[in-house]
């Protein structure tokens, strides 16, 4: 290729990569907005990021109407599947700011910093979601975890949440090198860091398969730190109790839904013969990777639902309640199917709904009682019926409890797997076990809430919820439950996002 | 009234939402809406009732929508002969029942929006004929059930050994149990969907009348061992709500934690899900897997198990309610027993005893209800003559007992003699000797049902209960309708037998013939 | 006379790659974990640059070390000053002290 | 006919409803109301009678006509009423029976606390037993069986305070359910291979051939145990002593006259299916029955029982009689028997009325007191004992002739003649014995004694009115006409036992002579050994009573039949329930309860931190679970190295499973 082409590629490309641009430009505004603007008068950083969000949003919508192509010279991707992603990490980031403005937690804090940081980071998710070259994936994957880990310890001075941030950088320092270690060697294995370059020449000579082995179980170590799957998921349980709860609820989504695209877009192209047209494909011969993730998505599921069982941590309790759902959303990537990718998008839209209420809830909660702990919600229903009946709503969403959008998640899911036949429903079998595991600690919140007598020296007055918590509840309640009864749009839209480029 | 099915159904959910927006205060408002509507409800099934036509065994008052077309999730509604009676019994009780419920005081709206809910719940079980949507309701109904019984149940407490009992410990427990049963239905319903062509378009489908219909089995559905273990998965779901012998120790707990008018919906309608669903969903889809030899002598002989083991565990018990929560796992076994012989009179026997027992256990669980509401206990030991202190109540109960103990002249003496004599009469399988030990079982039930009368009525009374006021109206406003049909249908039940009978017979001629028409599969017996 | 092969890059980079794995397991102090780190990250790198020069004729693999060297950059000055903030709440930047959060 | 006969089922029903809901607002609480109905069925119960006399022939049928009651697909299920000889005699003798004790019950349950309750039940007892007596099928019997038992049940306990009373009903019941299994279980036999339940239609198809063999041995045998449980036969004889703790004529009439005959009448009515070999079974049980009976018997103390234990003896008899062939003997026994019976209990019930006692060493003397009584006591005592002319003379002549017949026959069964006769004699000797005991010599309780009176019109009536039908010499010509053995002609190759047993004609008359005789010789000598011992003192009962004490603790016990179902059957049960009830909280609830101990063990021996104790949510799972959960969660140590390591071991599993 011409270095004329190049430029020219490069030059075309840029309106592409507007929704990205105009992120940047954001950021750019914000960090300046910042210095000039009082910190008392911090409340106009959340307006400017939700404007800006508000454009972004409109510059990804219209990307549908520019059609799919390959940009930067192949570096990135913009198909629906990206397009979906970046839509979901913006509704992600456009919640968790509200959930912030609310927060008790960030307030008296200069929140300047906060949100501009919130914004890199989702910067950081679409670069992921769309990235189709090794570099750009592990740029990404840097800037998410390296702004992830300044928003963690964001809270400097509570020692919990200072904990939890060097946690979570040495961990992820340590997992991208494991990562990028595992480039290098499939870059050795193919001469190319391009995934579809690196899929032909896989498909088209014999390789090693023990290097490939272990150059594909480091990367995996890389992209499962991300969605935080067993045995990767280690530092989740620690950073997701010690961060801000918003940015908990955060991470619970963003950076774990991006760790997905980036999954399914890289097993997929660089590893099986995906063709973009075919609705069942294969692994490509020399790799079993599919068995290798079936394990890893049932040692996830069934670890973080019995972990979570111990937990008297609410908080704690869901961050390991999300570990088994990224457990749940892997099943979608074993069987290697449209049906399957389809799952896991249907999946992780109503993940989010569902996560962030169980997680919104929990800040309501912590901020009027200040605990978290279960014993501490005895008797909530009582003296706050609207945040606890919400509860009740997300925790069966989470279950997988019909009518609720948890139920249909679910059911694509398991559908996707049985469909692929016989020799995945033993997968299937420890799936719904495990939904039956995760009712009972999803339980034991309800039982404190609804059926535990408030614990004696607490006041049953009723608690005050302010209309702002309702209305969040309600945005994030109501599809819960829509979603349950009436999902064919929703499911349009996720199969309208299963194809990503097949070709550059 | 074309839509009558989707009325009968939602009704109740329209009064649950009528309610929220009364205001708290207003006690009776939300007691004579939640009236209404269930009243309404009961009309509509009368309704039913006189329009059903009886003659044939199709599917009637049929509703088919398209839903989620592209899963093709049909929102499909129809009765037959072997659901009507189950709608019927349904209506009905949710009515009494909320009558029962009168003097509930704690959260008001909440009992009764979730009371409504249950009903939606369980209407629109008996009425789908789209496995998703059955699948849907079938689960929805958990969660009303689970805080009826968490928090209008008995509150915790601590035995004696320091295990945590009460309301919110049955609630789980029942939860979990029908959950995990579930689970297995839901693979099942996934792999009967993937193998099953939609003969007109050739897609997938859950519609049940496809499923049935052998023709249209392809892929691994024609293994016949896989069929096997789908029969099997999909009766692990039915069993526990039955509950069949050993998946029935939820049942004793929830029944006995749960307020009166829950046990009556518990007992009166939610187990007979259980055996509706074999007869609905197993029995006719997987036809060649029931007919086969070690799961049809395998029914039998969890049916006489039960029975048996019912009888027994009742026997046992100090606590009135759990007897009767065990007599309704050895009535239940009946019902099994009953259809496991493939025969006409067994079956309708079987759907008889369903509604019998529905009936049945409904007055006792409400007489109990009754005499806790006075004495706060349930212990047998601690009453002793009550019936001289009260005479009516004495009276009741023994109509009940009698009933339950399969006296001629009361229903379930019909459903539970065809059950046998149809169960023994089998053609198919050689169920003579289980039958005739299951009949033992009457034996012992009669022996527990008079030990216990005479426990707590004969005798000399017990002074501590010489004021324990008589029996009021309410409460026998909601015992007289029951009593009323149960005596009835004992002398004369051709009307509910007339009901089902062409349908049953026609599912039992389906079960007995169809299969896949490869005769290889069937070589591998 | 040896020749200086592929071979010769990957053994190094293999030990630095264990040297670096086995510090950041063993050593206590936060900072030494990271210099691990950055020793993984840095077998790598010569990883990319042999293969760059051995097999692929492309600029991918140094370009990629160049990208790395930077992220480490900016990923060591976060997870320094991160290791600052430990040391005013512990007073140690020992590793095993920061367990506070477990379970 | 038909409307008669429908009628006279339904005016006892539609009586028993008036009285249990508004009864006691009635005037006189209403007991005007069943009796009056009672009697009407009586009245209307003549014609059918009289048109059976007036035909005058074996096998006549009366009316017969049945409706539709169910329908499964083609098989129809029908109701109906059956009427010919053998119903319209029974007809007579329950409507009359009934209408005598109810007249009775109006002086004897005076002024009881829930006197309208009674006739209620009373009258329900006898539309049951009317229903049992017309229905057609096999499945309506069961029905008004079971319902008798109801009405047996209610009126036993009738004085339910009384723990005994409870008890008693509440064994009838049970007891009476066990042998109704069997008979239920025969039913099955009979409707799932012949396919229909009419008695006709049955009978027509065993003929056919559509069941036979050691099948249809078997179904008379399943179905005979319903008349073990209900006609007190042995083993299941228990309850009936025990049942007179109910009022005293509704001892007679359910327990002796009505109720308890049923067993007899409905073999009777379904004689042609019992085989040979299930015939022989019947006299067999009828034997041991009617000995045991009477030897018990002899040493009771308490008036009623004795009449139990004759009841339970005679009901034997009656068994003998149809096992052994004689189906007239054994329905003309069951009809003399019911009169007789009826009137030395409602004897025995005046008496208690006068002396407020049921224990004959109470009693003595009374004959001054009460002669009216007295007299028709030894009336009724004079025919049981067979002392012609009365009427227990004439029926119990004819069964013990066929049972010499068929010992004659069989010669290996000569011995069922043999206790038979000894059995006769011990009747006379009791029944003497009971008389002696109340009516003659000296009173015993002398402050009872001068409280005692004649009993009431009302009680006195129906006394003589029975004591009248106990002397009928001149019953036994007709009745064997009309109630001759089904057999040959109807039901040419059924009944292969039957034809059996009269084949050999030459015996018959042989046998009836010289059972005539020595039934005569060992009633005269029960008699007289009963005066010898208890009238003129010669012998002292108490010397010989301690003297073969092992016997008579045998018999005081009633062979400890009660001892050894409570030691066996009844504790069994009760173990069972109770090992099934542990069983359900301990195993299966808690059987993964188990396998977590067993894992935690293991997990010790390992030296892992032992850390159980999730609050047990669901027992079993749950408690696994958690201890997993819990064991599983020590593995998030905090430190952020250990989570490097375990990464990193998880990392080589993996690759190593990939090798395989």
């Amino acid at each position: 290729m011409a270095l004329s082409d190049i430029i020219r590629d490069n030059i075309n490309s840029l309106n592409y990569f507007l929704p990205e641009l105009l992120l940047t430009g954001l950021v750019l505004l914000m960090i300046i907005a910042d210095l000039l603007l009082k910190k008392e008068r911090s409340p106009w950083m959340s307006i400017i990021a939700l404007i800006g969000s508000g454009v972004v949003l409109f510059a990804i919508i219209n990307q549908y109407e520019l059609g799919s192509r390959s940009i930067f010279n192949n570096m990135l991707a913009v198909d629906e599947f990206s397009i979906f992603f970046k839509l979901l990490f913006l509704a992600t980031t456009i919640l968790v700011i509200f959930l912030s403005i609310a927060s008790v937690e960030l307030s008296g804090r200069s929140v300047g910093e906060y949100f501009t940081l919130l914004m890199i980071l989702t910067l950081g998710l679409f670069l992921m979601a769309s990235a189709t070259h090794m570099i750009t994936i592990f740029i990404a994957i840097e800037l998410v975890s390296i702004i992830s880990f300044a928003l963690v310890t964001y809270l400097k001075t509570r020692r919990r949440s200072s904990e939890a941030g060097l946690k979570y950088a040495i961990y992820g320092a340590f997992s991208s090198g494991l990562m990028l270690y595992g480039i290098s060697i499939l870059y050795g294995l193919t001469g190319t860091l391009n995934i579809y370059e690196i899929g032909e020449v896989l498909a088209g000579r014999d390789t090693n398969s023990l290097a490939l082995l272990i150059s594909v179980l480091l990367i995996m170590a890389g992209f499962g730190y991300k969605i935080a799957s067993v045995p990767f998921h280690f530092w989740s349980p620690d950073v997701y109790e010690g961060a801000p709860t918003p940015i908990t609820a955060f991470l619970s989504i963003g950076p774990k839904a991006a760790g997905f695209a980036v999954i399914i877009r890289f097993f997929n192209v660089a590893l099986s013969n995906y063709d973009g047209v075919a609705e069942q494909w294969l692994a490509l011969s020399n790799i079993n990777w599919p068995q290798i993730i079936a394990v890893i998505a049932a040692a996830t599921m069934t670890l973080g639902n019995l972990v979570a069982i111990a937990q008297d941590n609410v908080k704690r309790l869901l961050a390991y309640s999300s570990i088994a759902h990224a457990g749940y959303a892997l099943l979608g990537v074993v069987v290697l199917s449209s049906q399957g990718v389809y799952a896991t998008l249907f999946y992780l839209v109503v993940y989010y709904f569902m996560n962030l209420g169980a997680f919104f809830v929990v800040i309501i909660f912590q901020d009027i009682i200040g605990s978290e702990k279960i014993d501490d919600f005895k008797g909530l229903a009582s003296r706050a019926p609207i945040p606890a009946i919400a509860m009740g709503v997300f925790l069966f969403s989470l279950t997988g409890l019909p009518p609720t959008a948890g139920f249909i998640g679910k059911f694509y899911l398991f559908a996707a797997l049985i469909k692929a036949g016989p020799e995945f429903y033993w997968l299937a079998i420890v799936g719904l076990l495990n939904s039956v595991v995760a009712l009972y600690y999803y339980a034991r919140i309800l039982k404190a809430m609804f059926f535990d007598k408030i614990s004696e020296g607490v006041s049953p007055e009723p608690l005050k919820i302010s209309p702002y918590y309702v209305t969040l509840l309600a945005v994030l309640g109501i599809p819960t439950i829509l979603v349950g009864l009436y999902w064919a749009p929703l499911a349009n839209l996720a199969s309208h996002s299963v194809h990503f480029l097949p070709t550059f | 009234m074309s839509n009558v099915l989707s009325w009968i159904t939602f009704l109740p959910i329209i009064g649950a939402l009528l309610i929220m927006f009364v205001p708290k205060s207003n006690k009776s408002l939300v007691k004579i809406i939640a009236a209404l509507f269930t009243g309404l409800q009961l009309v509509l099934a009368i309704w039913i009732y006189m329009n059903f036509d009886q003659s044939t065994s199709q599917i009637q008052f049929r509703e088919q929508y398209h839903w989620i077309p592209s899963f093709n999730i049909e929102y499909f509604m129809g009765i037959d002969g072997l659901s009507v009676p189950m709608v019927l019994l349904t209506a009905f009780l949710s009515f009494i029942c909320i009558f029962a419920s009168w003097k509930i005081d704690k959260s008001v709206k909440g009992y009764f929006a979730m009371f409504l809910l249950l009903d939606t719940g369980m209407m629109g079980v008996f009425c789908s004929l789209d496995f998703f949507l059955f699948y849907i309701f079938w689960e929805v109904m958990l969660l009303p059930m689970y805080f009826l019984i968490g928090i209008w149940g008995s509150p915790s407490r601590v035995e004696a050994n320091g295990a945590v009992r009460g309301g919110p410990y049955a609630a789980i427990k029942f939860f979990l149990y029908t959950l995990f049963g579930s689970i297995f239905m839901l693979i099942a319903m996934l792999v009967l969907y993937f193998n099953v062509q939609d003969p007109v378009t050739g897609g997938h489908t859950f519609n049940m009348l496809h499923l049935m219909d052998q023709a249209n089995h392809s892929g691994v559905l024609l293994n016949f061992d896989l069929r096997l273990w789908l029969y099997a998965a999909l009766f692990l779901g039915f069993a526990i709500k039955v509950p069949v012998f050993p998946f029935h120790t939820w049942l004793p707990d929830a029944h006995v934690e749960a307020p009166t008018a829950v046990s009556v919906i518990l007992a009166g309608v939610l187990l007979k899900m259980g055996t509706y669903g074999l007869l609905r969903i197993s029995f006719p889809i997987l036809p060649d897997a029931m007919r086969w030899h070690y799961f049809a002598y395998g029914l039998a002989i969890l049916g006489l198990i039960n029975i048996l083991y019912g009888a027994f565990c009742a026997m046992a018990q100090k606590d009135l309610k759990k007897l009767v929560a065990y007599s309704s796992i050895s009535h239940m076994g009946i019902v099994l027993l009953g259809m496991s012989g493939l025969t006409a009179m067994g079956m309708n026997g079987a759907v008889m005893q369903m509604f019998n027992h529905g009936t049945g256990t409904a007055m006792l669980f409400l007489l109990v209800g009754v005499i806790y509401d006075r004495a706060h206990h349930r212990q047998i030991d601690g009453f002793g003559g009550l019936a001289v202190r009260m005479p009516i109540y004495a009276a009741v109960v023994a109509i009940a007992f009698f009933a339950g103990l399969g006296l001629p002249g009361f229903s379930s003496f019909i459903s539970e003699a065809f059950s046998f004599l149809g169960a023994f009469g089998s053609e198919m399988f050689d169920l003579r000797l289980i039958t005739i030990i299951s009949t033992f079982g009457i034996i012992i039930t009669a022996a527990y049902f008079l030990w216990t009368f005479q426990r707590m009525f004969l005798g000399e009374l017990n002074p501590k209960y010489a004021e324990l006021p008589e029996i009021n109206g309410r409460e026998l406003f909601t015992l007289i309708p029951v009593a009323v049909l149960v005596v009835l249908l004992g002398v004369y039940p051709a009307p509910l037998l007339n009901l089902m009978q062409s349908s049953l017979n026609e599912l039992v001629e389906v079960v007995k013939t169809a299969g896949p028409s490869s005769s290889t599969l069937l070589g591998l017996f | 006379m040896l020749a200086v092969g592929l071979n010769h890059y990957l053994i190094l980079s293999a030990i630095l790659f264990c040297l670096g794995l086995f510090s950041v397991v063993t050593k206590k102090n936060a900072v030494t974990v990271l210099m691990g780190v950055e020793l993984i990250l840095n077998a790598a790198n010569i990883n990319f640059i042999a293969f760059a020069k051995y097999v692929d004729n492309d600029l991918d693999g140094q370009m990629i070390a160049l990208f790395v060297i930077v992220t480490a950059a900016a990923a060591a000055a976060v997870a320094l000053a991160i290791v600052l903030n430990i040391y005013q709440r512990l007073k140690s930047i020992n590793l095993d002290e920061a367990d506070s959060l477990a379970g | 006919m038909i409307t008669n006969a429908i009628l006279i089922l339904l005016l006892p029903l539609f009586a028993f409803v008036v009285q249990i809901f508004i009864g006691k607002r009635l005037p006189r609480q209403g007991d005007w109301l069943p009796t009056g109905a009672i009697i009407c069925s009586f009245l209307l119960a003549l014609p059918i009678f009289f048109d059976a006399l007036s035909n005058y022939e074996a096998g006549h049928v009366v009316v017969q006509q049945s409706w539709e009651w169910l329908r499964f697909g083609n098989l129809e299920i029908t109701f109906g009423i059956y009427v010919d000889n053998l119903t319209s005699i029974m007809l007579i003798v329950v409507t009359l029976i009934s209408s005598l004790v109810h007249i009775y019950s109006i002086g004897y349950m005076q002024g009881d606390e829930r006197y309208s309750r009674y006739f209620a039940y009373l009258c329900l007892f006898s539309f049951a037993m009317l229903g049992l007596v017309l229905v057609d099928n096999f499945f309506g019997i069961y029905c008004f069986w079971e319902l008798v038992g109801l009405g047996s049940y209610l009126l036993i306990g009738f004085w339910f305070e009384k723990k005994s009373a409870s008890d008693a009903s509440k064994k009838a019941f049970i007891t009476n359910r066990v042998g109704d299994v069997g008979m239920f279980a025969g039913i099955m036999i009979i409707f799932s291979t012949l396919g229909v339940f009419g008695f006709t239609d049955v009978f027509t198809k065993i003929a056919d051939g559509g069941l036979s063999g050691t099948m249809l041995t078997v179904t008379g045998i399943l179905i005979f145990f319903g008349a073990i449980g209900k006609s007190a036969q042995f083993p299941l004889h228990v309850w009936l002593p025990d049942a007179m703790e109910g009022p005293t004529p509704v001892s007679a009439l359910i327990h002796a006259a009505t109720m308890v005959a049923a067993g007899v009448y409905m073999v009777g009515r379904t004689f042609v299916i019992y085989t040979e070999d299930a015939l022989l079974f019947i006299a067999i049980i009828g034997t041991i029955t009617a000995f045991m009976a009477a030897t018990i018997a002899i040493v009771q103390k308490d008036i009623k029982r004795v009449l139990a234990y004759s009841t339970i003896s005679q009901l034997g008899y009656m068994m003998v009689g149809l096992g052994t062939g004689g189906y007239t003997a054994g329905l003309f026994h069951l009809t003399t028997h019911a009169f007789f019976k009826a009137l030395l209990f409602l004897g025995s019930g005046s008496v208690i009325h006068a002396v407020h006692s049921q224990d004959m060493d109470d009693m003595g003397g009374l004959r001054k007191k009460m002669p009216i009584t007295f007299w028709t006591f030894l009336i009724g005592t004079l025919a049981l004992s067979g002392v012609p002319p009365f009427s227990g003379f004439w029926s119990k002549d004819a069964i013990l002739a066929s049972a010499l017949e068929f010992g004659m026959n069989h010669s290996a069964y000569m011995w069922i003649f043999v206790a038979m006769l000894l059995s006769a004699g011990i009747t006379a000797f009791y029944m003497f014995r009971l008389i002696f005991m109340t009516f003659t010599g000296q009173a015993k309780d002398q402050k009872k004694f001068d409280h005692a009176h004649e009993s009431p019109f009302t009680m006195t009536l129906p006394l003589v009115v029975l004591a009248v039908l106990s002397v009928g010499t001149i019953w036994w010509g007709w009745i064997e006409h009309l109630l001759a053995k089904p057999e040959l002609a109807t039901y040419a190759t059924v009944a292969v036992g039957a034809v059996e047993h009269s084949a050999e004609h030459g015996n018959a008359h042989l046998a009836h002579t010289i059972a005539l005789f020595s039934s005569i010789a060992v009633a005269g000598s029960g008699i007289l050994l009963a005066a010898v011992v208890y009238h003129w003192k010669k012998i002292s009962a108490e010397a010989w009573g301690s003297k073969l004490k092992p016997v008579y603790n045998l018999l005081w016990n009633k062979y400890y039949f009660d001892e050894m179902y409570e030691a066996t059957v009844i504790r069994a049960t009760l173990w069972k329930s109770r090992i099934f009830a542990a069983f359900d909280v301990k195993i299966i609830d808690g059987f993964v309860n188990g396998i977590a101990t067993v894992t935690s063990k293991f997990a010790s021996l390992q030296g892992a931190i032992d850390r159980v104790g999730v609050d047990g949510m669901v027992n079993g799972v749950a408690r696994v679970v958690g201890v997993f959960s819990n064991r599983l969660r020590t593995i998030q140590t905090g430190k952020i190295q250990t989570y490097i390591l375990m990464a990193l071991f998880a990392v080589l599993i993996l690759f190593v499973l990939q090798q395989f």
